[in-house]
């Protein structure tokens, strides 16, 4: 009973994070066909930026409270500016080239970004957990859980319910759905192709900033932890459906669930069980849980 | 009475709410030319699919010369002799007009493919250029398929689909998307150039002018029923035909 | 006519060149090519694919499987003779990719990538789990023995080299050969239109059933070279990051021609040593740095330089 | 040696490799010219360390400086006796660093490159066990005398014997056995253990020493929960509840680096450490990273007696300080095992060369390498096992308290163990000596 709710609780947490850190990744593919792995160096520039700024947010002795909100800062100001470095300096060339040579691209990208975090940060870890340990742990069942932890499960929730207002309710939201169900009819129909990229590029290196941003707090960041991150993340939205907010959704829970479950229940299987998860999912549902098979018109 | 070279039998498929196909009954003797007409949405395609194995019929039986194919795989289905070609033109767009022929070529002129025999034997490359010379596309051997117009890729889709020399051809839509002044010689070509091959021909068409010249019987659809068939006079002077099929063409035309 | 003698006469040149190239060389660029050529039929193996459209996240599945089956047929059925080795690193990798085809097959562009990432990645677990193999720290391979020849020192290392480059310029003289026959060339028909292709009589998953065996297969004589070779295996190989390599090796290279792989991988392993051992703090994004130049420069690849002339029409 | 064949190779290679090759074989002309004259002989040492990924900020990076801080003082004559003579054996050293990063095959490309290219006299290097196995027969082939200096997997020596390659580091036995002593001194009544350790070899072949150890020691010990999450998972809520939940009395843990300080900060904000024992095996470089972060109580040790663990002597002292002053921040283990690795390689010559005013052979050099016994800042290291190749040393667990007033991390409770204590004898692998209860164990 007791392991019970850990897994329920841990699971939760645990897909909270996975669906922060992988919904910007999913809606960049959605829009723009395109496979980030820079998604991860945009998640680890996040947490970075947000070491740096907590530790001398702290060192100042503003109210700490509003550290929080020094973390959304960071995400939107780091998603902006590499957000648009990286679409209008790199892939902006690109477009209309082979898939597969994009996720390479952004690859490259990546490998750069990671060097780049080296020269800055150096290869030493950081850390400013203040606004981790600033709100204490609660007790479900006897069991500790920290209340930020719990917090992310608030934010994840914002993000998606945010994410999805603005697709499904707003004008600019609409013609993103647009684009995605059909580029070519939405340029045909006068959709600025172009901006939309640019815009939805940004709101995914921000929504990766984010993850980062708000991860930072909770561990140590090393320079390795995009490399981490960006299998996981993929593993996640190719579980969803690619391009997919919902399947994102979905796919975290999946993630999140089965691993707090493996662990414990069955510690030795951890390893396996994203990679074990997505054989079952795609062998079933070859285009993952969100995303129909569309039979070709001939 | 002998056995017919394609017979369906009581034909179901639905799409949801709609119905594609409801009861199709279809024999076709050897070497006939058969039209298939009917308005957009009747069912012609959706035959063709189901023949071919495209689609999986609901309920029924497909029999060609009386064996049972129903269910089988386009591939199995053009290894038996019944080919056809496709409205959107189904080609190799970034490779050159000869490969795509030899493409074909290559995977019909054997059962077994060849993993050491070259694609472009000099043998073979003849072949292809004695096709596109029997469809008068010569001069377009090494472009890309990108560039080039649609007429031209409609001609070269069903080039394609004769190497094999097939028994039946099954032909959807062969003039769609072409200028009007180029529809008859077009058909023209593609009719003397099958004829050559002794083939059975079922053509899907909208023009009644084209199905006049060209067909000896006509099929036609309406709502995933076959509303009539018989020879060609007979069918297009059919009240129900006039009705529901030619008034939605003269309509469409408009 | 020039061209079927240039066609035998060039590649047979260039074979004899690297063989006394190898002799000539000093021993760490001799080992460098060595990895070079052994990680070009990894690449070879992903071009077999990638001109069928599919790519491959996962092919370290194959290497890390072809460099294990060699390792264990040393270290526990005491095989000594490398073509024996060679010849069970790619007997199993060929077994794995004929099982795994029937399910791999039904899956195109990216979820084909994924899933094949995920089962790589399966194996890379399961050899981390496997603390009598080492885990991750892997074991070690003595020198083989070739044709029932026990070099050792410098002779094993011109063996090694020598059975190498036999074993590239094979593989590379039969893939040219098989791409350009009919059932090679469905690759790209498969690429470019699979309906077209069943409609013309040929099955498309079984095409790329047979292409992704034999491109196991290569894979699986890439890691069993590798593993002979550097004389330690260990789960890395089979890691995600190492199949990522290889797609970027393969983008670097060009699909261009079957040497295009073996040039790249030669051209990246030097590109990496050196920013080793002159920017070791930046080596990655001397790497990424390069990538991004070459794909925007050479879209065609490092073999681009070789084509005579430039492609009239590209794909949009 | 043959010289590389520069002419007939250089066809191969594009424009800028052609001018390294050209370089690097000026160089070794230069060397060898330069060694025939006689004028202020060179020592030219490979020094491989992680300088990306992971690894590199809390063993590459430190073990670097240390390095660069030897090398310095070693060719100005500053390291306290026996050491300050100036160079060793007269020659000046001279490096090439290169990372450890990229795997092993890599590693195995690198280090010939080392040997064959840059044409180094030693290699000092290697903190992944992976890259240790990997590189041990290549030293081998290449006749290159080379030193582990950090890399902990026992199998290096118990599974082969090498001529050229001497690790001045112990291996990794000791640092679980000498915490599982510890443990069953200090908490005699703990009932129950749970392991959280790395999914790798590292993390597996820690758990299985300690946990074998303590059931040595404690007969009848319950196993909790063993738990391995990935390598640089980062997330560990999971694997806290299930600590949780299990309630074992003493919790092993060989985690380092970032994700050590992620289980600290996630494990302390959820009450890990309030009901039990927790050990963090290799905790030690991270306490001057995390101070107050790591709640007093905690069982951390060194791999040796580094850091805090090493005694007062005129060398610590010079090397504490040294470092200090050149970093900003005290020397951690890594550190330590890389100056050892330079103290071991200069006494190792100088024995060698005693007398001949020369810089001795390689051959005469493992010669006096085998068996030797040393000082170093950490004490004395003795190469007694693998054939004199393997080192010994001592080793310290200590219970952390963190300094409020002086703002420093401090050790109580410390205790150290003999060598003879905590490792095997020779010819005795390292897990048949722990299952059979530590026979031949010389405690004091």
């Amino acid at each position: 009973m007791l392991t019970l709710v850990a897994i329920l609780v841990d699971g939760v947490i645990y897909s909270s994070w996975l669906f922060i850190v992988s919904a910007g990744l999913t809606l960049i593919f959605g829009v723009m066909k395109i496979l980030n792995i820079a998604h991860g160096g945009l998640y680890a520039l996040g947490a970075y930026t947000a070491v740096s700024a907590i530790g001398s947010y702290f060192a100042g002795g503003y109210p700490p409270l509003a550290s929080y909100a020094l973390l959304l800062l960071v995400a939107v100001v780091v998603g902006l500016v590499f957000g648009l470095l990286i679409e209008r300096g790199v892939l902006r060339l690109m477009y209309g080239r082979d898939e597969i040579v994009i996720v390479l691209v952004t690859y490259g990208v990546f490998l750069i970004i990671e060097d780049a975090i080296k020269v800055i940060w150096g290869a030493s870890p950081y850390y400013a957990s203040q606004p981790y340990g600033l709100l204490g742990r609660v007790q479900i069942s006897g069991l500790a859980f920290s209340v930020y932890d719990l917090g992310l499960i608030a934010l994840a929730s914002v993000t998606g319910a945010l994410l999805w207002w603005g697709l499904n309710r707003t004008r600019n939201g609409k013609l993103l759905l647009a684009v995605i169900h059909d580029r070519e009819i939405s340029a045909a129909m006068g959709v600025d192709v172009r901006r939309v990229f640019t815009v939805t590029f940004v709101i995914g290196a921000m929504l990766g900033a984010l993850g980062g941003a708000f991860t930072a707090p909770t561990t140590s960041v090393v320079p390795s932890i995009g490399v981490e991150l960006i299998v996981l993340a993929f593993a996640v939205v190719v579980i969803g459906g690619l391009g997919s907010i919902e399947g994102a959704a979905i796919g975290a829970l999946v993630v999140g669930i089965s691993r707090a479950s493996s662990v414990h229940l069955l510690p030795e299987a951890e390893l396996f069980v994203i990679y074990g998860v997505m054989s079952l999912v795609l062998a079933f549902r070859p285009q993952g849980l969100f995303r129909r098979v569309v039979a070709r018109k001939i | 009475m002998s056995t017919p070279i394609l017979e369906t039998r009581n034909l179901d498929k639905a799409f949801g709410a709609v119905i594609a196909a409801a009861a199709v009954n279809v024999r076709v003797e050897a070497q006939e030319i058969v039209g298939v007409i009917g308005a957009n949405g009747a069912g012609k395609t959706t035959f063709v699919n189901m023949v071919t194995g495209y689609l999986t019929p609901d309920a029924g039986t497909i029999l060609y010369r009386g064996r049972d194919i129903t269910a089988l795989p386009p591939r199995e289905i053009t290894r038996l002799g019944i080919c056809r070609s496709f409205q959107i033109p189904q080609l190799f767009p970034g490779l050159t007009v000869l490969d795509n022929v030899l493409v074909a070529l290559g995977i019909a002129s054997s059962r077994r493919l060849g993993f050491w025999r070259a694609l472009r034997s000099p043998a073979r490359i003849e072949s292809a250029e004695r096709l596109l010379a029997d469809y008068g596309l010569s001069e377009f051997r090494d472009r890309m398929i990108t560039v080039l117009p649609q007429g031209v890729r409609k001609l070269l889709d069903i080039a394609m689909t004769t190497v094999g020399r097939p028994a039946i051809v099954l032909l959807d839509e062969p003039t769609s998307g072409i200028s009007v002044e180029e529809k008859f010689p077009i058909m023209t070509t593609i009719l003397d150039a099958l004829r050559a091959t002794e083939a059975t021909i079922m053509f899907i068409e909208h023009d009644m002018e084209i199905v006049e010249r060209h067909a000896a019987r006509v099929v036609a659809f309406y709502d995933g029923r076959v509303i009539a068939d018989g020879p060609t006079r007979e069918v297009l002077t059919n009240a129900d035909v006039r009705q529901y099929v030619i008034g939605a063409e003269l309509h469409r035309r408009r | 006519m020039r061209g079927p003698a240039v066609a035998i006469g060039l590649p047979f040149l260039l074979f004899c060149g690297l063989i006394a190239a190898g002799f000539l060389m000093p021993g760490w660029l001799r080992f460098i090519t060595l990895i070079a050529l052994a990680k070009g039929l990894v690449v070879l193996s992903l071009m077999l694919l990638m001109r069928a459209g599919l790519v491959s996240f996962g092919q370290g599945l194959y290497y890390g499987l072809g460099a294990y089956a060699a390792g264990l047929g040393v270290n526990l059925l005491k095989v000594t003779e490398a073509l024996a080795l060679l010849a069970l690193g790619v007997a199993v990798a060929g077994a794995v990719a004929w099982v795994l085809g029937f399910l791999l097959t039904r899956y195109r562009e990216i979820f084909f990538a994924m899933l094949s990432l995920a089962f790589s990645m399966i194996l890379y677990g399961l050899l981390v789990k496997s603390s009598a193999l080492g885990s991750t720290d892997g074991f070690n391979l003595p020198t083989p023995t070739f044709l029932g020849f026990a070099f050792a020192g410098t002779a094993a290392r011109h063996a090694l080299f020598v059975l190498t480059a036999s074993v590239a310029f094979a593989a590379a003289l039969l893939l040219h050969r098989y791409l350009g026959s009919t059932r090679g060339y469905l690759g790209e028909a498969i690429r470019e239109n699979e309906i077209r292709v069943e409609y013309l009589g040929a099955s498309v998953r079984g095409a790329l059933h047979v292409k992704y065996v034999l491109s196991a297969a290569l894979a699986g004589a890439g890691g069993a070279l590798t593993a002979v070779a550097t004389g330690h295996i260990d789960p890395d190989l089979a890691y995600w990051t190492t199949s990522g390599e290889f797609v970027f090796v393969a983008i670097l290279s060009g699909t261009g021609s079957v040497a295009a792989p073996f040039l790249g991988s030669f051209v990246f392993e030097m590109i990496r040593t050196y920013a080793f051992a002159y920017s070791p703090n930046t080596w990655q994004m001397v790497v990424g740095a390069t990538m991004l130049l070459v794909i925007i420069f050479m879209p065609g690849g490092l073999w681009s330089l070789f084509r005579r002339r430039p492609r009239l029409v590209t794909r949009s | 040696m043959t010289m590389p064949n520069v002419i007939s190779a250089s066809f191969l290679l594009p424009k800028r490799p052609v001018r390294a090759l050209v370089a690097a074989t000026l160089a070794l002309l230069s060397a060898a010219l330069g060694s025939q004259a006689q004028e202020a002989p060179k020592l030219k040492i490979g020094i491989v360390t992680f300088l990306s990924g992971g690894a590199a900020g809390p063993f590459g990076i430190p073990a670097r400086n240390a390095a660069e801080l030897m090398v310095e003082a070693i060719n100005n004559g500053t390291v306290p006796a026996p050491y300050n003579s100036k160079g060793i054996a007269g020659a000046l050293i001279q490096t090439v660093v290169i990372d450890e990063a990229g795997g092993t095959t890599k590693q195995v490309t690198e280090y010939r490159n080392l040997v064959q290219r840059e044409n180094v006299d030693l290699v000092i290097g290697y903190i992944s066990s992976g890259d240790c196995l990997a590189v041990a027969p290549v030293t081998e082939e290449l006749k290159k005398l080379t030193i582990f200096f950090d890399c902990g997997t026992p199998r290096i020596f118990e599974d082969a014997s090498y001529t050229y390659l001497f690790r001045t580091g112990p291996h990794g036995t000791m640092d679980n056995v000498a915490a599982a002593r510890y443990l069953a001194e200090t908490a005699p009544q703990a009932k129950s253990i749970a392991g959280l350790n790395q999914n790798y070899a590292w993390g597996q072949d820690s758990w299985a020493d300690f946990r074998l150890s303590m059931q040595a020691l404690k007969p009848g010990i319950s196993i909790v929960t063993e738990q391995f999450p990935k390598l640089g998972a980062g997330q560990y809520g999971a694997e806290i509840s299930a600590l949780l939940v299990g309630k074992p009395d003493i919790l092993h843990t060989s985690f380092w680096g970032a994700d050590l300080e992620g289980f600290v900060l996630q494990a302390r904000a959820r009450g890990v450490f309030d009901a039990r024992k927790v050990l963090l095996s290799a905790g030690e470089p991270a306490i001057f990273r995390l101070g107050a972060q790591i709640p007093d109580g905690t069982i951390i040790g060194a791999r040796g007696t580094h850091g805090l663990f090493a005694k007062p002597s005129a060398l610590n002292d010079w090397f504490r300080k040294a470092y200090y002053d050149r970093f900003a921040t005290p020397p951690i283990y890594a550190s330590y095992k890389m100056a050892i690795a330079f103290l071991g390689v200069k006494a190792a010559y100088e024995k060698a060369a005693a007398g001949t005013g020369k810089v001795p052979t390689q051959e005469a050099v493992i010669k006096a390498f085998e068996f030797l016994e040393f000082e170093t800042p950490s004490g004395k290291i003795r190469m007694a096992l693998g054939k004199g190749h393997q080192a010994i040393g001592d080793n310290a667990i200590g219970t952390y308290k963190f300094d409020k007033a002086a703002g420093q991390p401090t050790f109580v409770d410390v205790k150290y163990y003999a060598a003879e204590c905590v490792n095997p004898p020779e010819g005795v692998k390292s897990e048949a000596w722990i299952k059979s209860g530590f026979k031949g164990a010389k405690c004091n």
